[in-house]
């Protein structure tokens, strides 16, 4: 019973950049005992990260819409996955956070600089499983769901090298994709760090501003109709808002492919003592559905088991 | 005073405590989930999560929301209910070298006595702590806790079931005088009292114009609520506790060891530790260490020597 | 929507305010400390601190201390007293193109009631606030606010003293059921209904061992108290206040114009801005501005509209 | 009556500095608008600063027996006075705030670094005044009382030329007075800061560590007995804890000397709002006591019309 080996790590900030609108970068390391927990971490994994000790940025750095949740005093830890994870030496564990600038505490992270020391749980949860004999992987993301998923093909570059992989990068706009976009944008743009991970990459924009006009998942379904690879031999992981999230899994049974899901709940604790961040799954004894926690039983799960929100 | 010298333990309903900070109820799961965090052998003490006679699947997300310095959680007492508690549960929490508490949650009386006899045949259970102040479930729950006759009602039964285990209370706050209804169980034969339990507070989605919380409002803990807690916990002990003997589980936003002494000169004897844990898993373990360094700094020799020790 | 077609202004109790922020009593002085840092005449209106028959020297110092998110305070209702206003304060008022609402306190029913009849003769008032809610003085305050029936007592008598003024009757947090008194003071012919004040808390410094404040408990107040006062608003709006008709001045905890929404949606027509003014002496007027740019957003052509319009 | 001139001012920081034990000094930059309200400050008078925006430093820069309380969520402003205040230019002040590292804001203090932009609400409350006909002037600081007195010192340098300045600075050990201390610490140690301000400097230390061994006030008793200048000549000026000031008042009436002291209390608004920062003083038209407001009748009060706090 006696374990007390996951407590909170402290890492080192390394580089904090920010990218076009909201989005930024955060690289941070950690070393000794904590780096050895993120040697085996695997993508769509989290951690819960504290940044009330972090200090907001000048007034003038805040956005109109954001000054008024910028005065909220924040007290629990926040979520995060990794966008990337690099082991320098295995005492040396490199790991890259992309965030969205939304409320007091991401407002926090951007003022985070070079030898800044922050408190880090994790890594927590299930991340992406890749079951044995699949043949293609169809990485899905919606808005911030991107991060974890080039993660996912940064893994399955490394791990399973002849899995092939497709990724649909869906936003409302070219400028709400959290990826510096190269290349023509009304056709097949191309996202450097996607490419990087060996990974064909399909962009929808709601307001066509670059790639597939449209939502994601229309794209997505397109290119199940226009497929002719055999659906078993297909695994779907997808990242991103619930509604989107929902058709994905319409979609995936549909087709009768795999298909494994990230959900995001409101988290106290992460690490399931708290029960706040409950997700309805099918799979009661008797039918009814019942309720798992997306931080120990996720945030991973079958797209098949979630009753997704409606609200 | 040398830290070795340090008596941190404490006499709580006739059960020694090596110390006097337990975990609160519903902050700690079932314990097997903090074990991995901490050594919860440390622990003074630990409280399950409410149990009720049937499995609860608790309330629609989102079940909690942030405010400044707390947060409001409506869980909806979603627990295993009680077979699978005593099946799946109980047998973990054997292994552990700390005394066990249950809360007890129900919607009828019947339902709460129901609980308590069966967990009275429970060796590996050193108590009950009858929770009459939930602020998040439809019947039951607060509406117990705030009428003082209702108060003794369901406090005197439960008692009958629960054999020899220890009884306490958990009284709400919302409530116009706390002394009465802490009277009113301490008269009906409560051990020990627990308070505060959460505020019930709600926060405005002023985009869609809806409750944040599905449940539209929910219980607010955290550093916000601390003050009044540490309040109440010395009013309780001033007028009802002291010369009643009863001691008092006192906690509401302990964060710090600091914190945990504030509520101990108040007038508690052991202090719980709740919405901490969700930020340092380890909080009660820390705080147990402050403050044995508090009583080498400040030259006291027994922790229970400060429960009530506030001068005017 | 357009900035200048949004229209702010409310109904309040006969008046109509320019918009819907006042500052909250014992936050603003009398007005005049707080012109240097505002246009005053920006706000809806302005409530005085309380006023008393006789000048008060208050309590002894500390008087206030920080919590998390929040302030104890215990100012004891210093004031200089009915005549004082009248002869010093008035005469600075009158200058301002802002109603005023004079906040009155007293430790017997006469005392309001004398008070009360004074300031009905003042045309420069435009109402009167009935603090009976105060957590920090011995006599009076919050033992009236607490019994239903003595608030339909004070209520009723300070009416008739009021003349034609509207009664604004502040009401205490700290009951079991806040739609009892709300109702008590709503039958005795309350005009307004003003909530929350602070809540009754301590703040124990565990090296002296001593309260940290001079008067042992004070009044919590700041953003750690807002979602407990937005429950509160709500409450009383949905059981007492819309079918009585009865407008509410809501505040607890009130930093922006968020908060101040939050505020309005849950059932208030007026809000309060209270310790937010010490941190940002134009605070009222930012949150003014704040919530006409929310009005143009989400196209609200009247803020009138968004009282009460909570959606479940 | 419309007169908001008074808003809080944004202030840069151009340097912060960490000094001996848990002292810093902070320096700031006002310009434009703000500046102008900073050209004529007094010594004495002080500045509320927003601190709740600045981040902790790191854990294992926090003092153990300050980790609990760096854990409070700061909401309130708080009350410094300066140290130095140079005109750079007319629209372009320099002001310096000596700070003791003691709590949450303190802590947060030392975090500041060049660029950040911090609220500040000023000049407040009555600074020290030097009435006509003072020849010589008693500087008397205890502990962190220092640094308005040190800003006295240099005003009455640059504005009364003639005034011959004698300072005391008390504190309970070397490390705890919050200046650089040069010279032989047992006899006429040299508080280079005081000094450039031509001022003669006599130390006292409770452990002897530095200057004359005892209290402060014990000092300037001996210094009082030894004295042959004219009592009606002699203005004291004095700033420290409560019971410090209390003796200097009581030796001033005793010696027949005008004295001025500078109180503190827990300010939450600090520009007479809140009535939190009541100083109990004689004067009540039928013998009484009145209770004045630190933050706008002081926070320099004369020294005869204070009820010191015994608690
Ligand atoms: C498993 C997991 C992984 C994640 N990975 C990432 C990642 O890689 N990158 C990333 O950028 N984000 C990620 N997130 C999301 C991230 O945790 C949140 O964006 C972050 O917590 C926002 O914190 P904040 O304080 O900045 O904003 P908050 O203000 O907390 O806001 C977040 C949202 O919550 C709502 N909200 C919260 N409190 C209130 C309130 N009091 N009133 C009204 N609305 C409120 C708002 O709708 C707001 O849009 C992840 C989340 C989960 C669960
Ligand atoms: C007019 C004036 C001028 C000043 N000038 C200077 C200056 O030039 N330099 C300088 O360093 N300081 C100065 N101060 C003092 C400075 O304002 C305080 O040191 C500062 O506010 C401390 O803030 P903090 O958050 O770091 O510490 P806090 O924790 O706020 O602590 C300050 C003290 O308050 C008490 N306290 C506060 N809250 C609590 C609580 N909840 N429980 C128990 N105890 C509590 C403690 O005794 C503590 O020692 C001045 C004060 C005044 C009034
Ligand atoms: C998420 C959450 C769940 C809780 N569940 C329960 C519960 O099941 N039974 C109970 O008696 N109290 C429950 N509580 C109340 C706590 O036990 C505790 O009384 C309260 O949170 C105040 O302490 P704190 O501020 O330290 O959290 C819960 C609190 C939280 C935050
Ligand atoms: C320092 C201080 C003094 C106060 N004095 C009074 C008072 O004299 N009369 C009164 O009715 N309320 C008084 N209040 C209560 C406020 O008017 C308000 O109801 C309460 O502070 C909650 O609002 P807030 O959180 O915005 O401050 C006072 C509050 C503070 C903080
Ligand atoms: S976030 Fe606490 S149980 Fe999942
Ligand atoms: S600090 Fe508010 S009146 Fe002085």
């Amino acid at each position: 019973m006696v374990n007390s080996g996951k407590k909170a790590s402290v890492a080192t900030v390394i580089g904090n950049k920010a990218l076009k609108k909201r989005f930024g970068r955060l690289t941070i390391q950690f070393t000794g005992e904590a780096a050895g927990r993120f040697l085996q971490v695997m993508p769509g994994q989290f951690v819960q990260i504290s940044l009330s000790e972090a200090a907001l940025p000048n007034p003038e750095r805040i956005s109109s819409d954001l000054a008024d949740s910028a005065q909220r005093q924040i007290l629990l830890r926040r979520p995060f996955s990794f966008c990337d994870v690099t082991v320098d030496r295995p005492n040396c564990v490199q790991v890259e956070v992309l965030y969205c600038v939304l409320g007091p505490a991401t407002l926090r992270i951007t003022t985070l600089s070079k030898g800044d020391k922050i408190s880090i749980i994790g890594p927590l949860g299930n991340g992406f499983s890749i079951p044995p004999g699949k043949k293609y992987a169809l990485l899905v993301a919606g808005g911030m769901g991107a991060p974890p998923l080039r993660h996912l093909a940064t893994f399955i570059r490394a791990n399973k090298p002849k899995m092939r992989l497709f990724a649909f990068a869906g936003a409302k706009s070219l400028d709400d994709l959290p990826f510096t976009v190269e290349g023509p944008k009304s056709e097949s743009p191309v996202i450097p760090e996607f490419s990087g991970a060996g990974t064909r990459l399909h962009i929808a924009t709601d307001d066509g501003s670059a790639g597939f006009c449209g939502l994601v998942t229309q794209y997505m379904e397109k290119w199940l109709d226009e497929s002719k690879i055999p659906p078993e031999d297909i695994i779907v992981f997808s990242c991103g808002p619930e509604p989107m999230l929902a058709e994905v899994a319409r979609l995936s049974e549909k087709y009768g492919i795999d298909c494994q899901v990230s959900m995001e709940r409101m988290m106290a604790c992460g690490i399931g003592l708290c029960q706040s961040c409950a997700v309805e799954c099918k799979g009661g004894t008797k039918g009814e559905t019942v309720y798992k926690l997306c931080c120990k039983d996720g945030p991973v799960f079958n797209g098949r088991e979630v009753v997704f929100e409606s609200r | 005073m040398k830290a070795d010298r340090v008596d941190l333990s404490v006499d709580f309903t006739g059960i020694r405590l090596k110390n006097p900070v337990v975990t609160a109820s519903g902050t700690c799961g079932y314990a097997d989930e903090l074990s991995e965090y901490m050594n919860v052998d440390k622990l003074g003490g630990l409280i399950t999560k409410s149990i009720t006679l049937k499995p609860r699947k608790g309330n629609p997300v989102p079940r909690i929301v942030e405010t400044d310095a707390g947060m409001l959680n409506a869980i909806g007492l979603a627990n295993i209910g009680l077979e699978r508690f005593i099946k799946e549960k109980l047998p973990i929490i054997k292994e552990l070298k700390v005394p066990l508490f249950v809360n007890v949650a129900g919607e009828k009386i019947s339902d709460y006595v129901a609980v308590a006899e069966r967990l009275a045949t429970e060796e590996a259970i050193s108590g009950i702590e009858l929770n009459i102040s939930c602020p998040n479930v439809k019947e039951g729950g607060i509406t117990f806790g705030t009428e003082p006759k209702q108060v003794e009602k369901i406090t005197k039964q439960v008692k009958k079931a629960s054999g020899d285990k220890p009884l306490i209370v958990k009284l709400t706050p919302t409530v116009t005088d706390i002394a009465v209804t802490a009277q009113a169980a301490v008269g009906a034969g409560a051990d020990a009292l627990s308070l505060v339990n959460t505020f019930t507070a709600m926060v405005i989605d002023i985009e869609s114009r809806r409750p944040y919380l599905a449940n539209r409002t929910g219980g607010l803990s955290g550093p916000a609520i601390k003050p009044i807690a540490v309040y109440l916990v010395n009013k309780v002990y001033n007028e009802v506790a002291k010369s009643a003997g009863v001691p008092i589980l006192g906690g509401g936003g302990i964060r710090t060891a600091s914190d945990a002494i504030e509520f101990i000169i108040a007038g508690a004897t052991v202090v719980a530790v709740g919405t901490a844990t969700f930020i340092e898993p380890d909080a009660a373990v820390q705080i147990i260490e402050g403050m044995k360094k508090y009583c080498v700094r400040k030259n006291v020799s027994r922790v229970g020597d400060l429960v009530g020790n506030l001068k005017d």
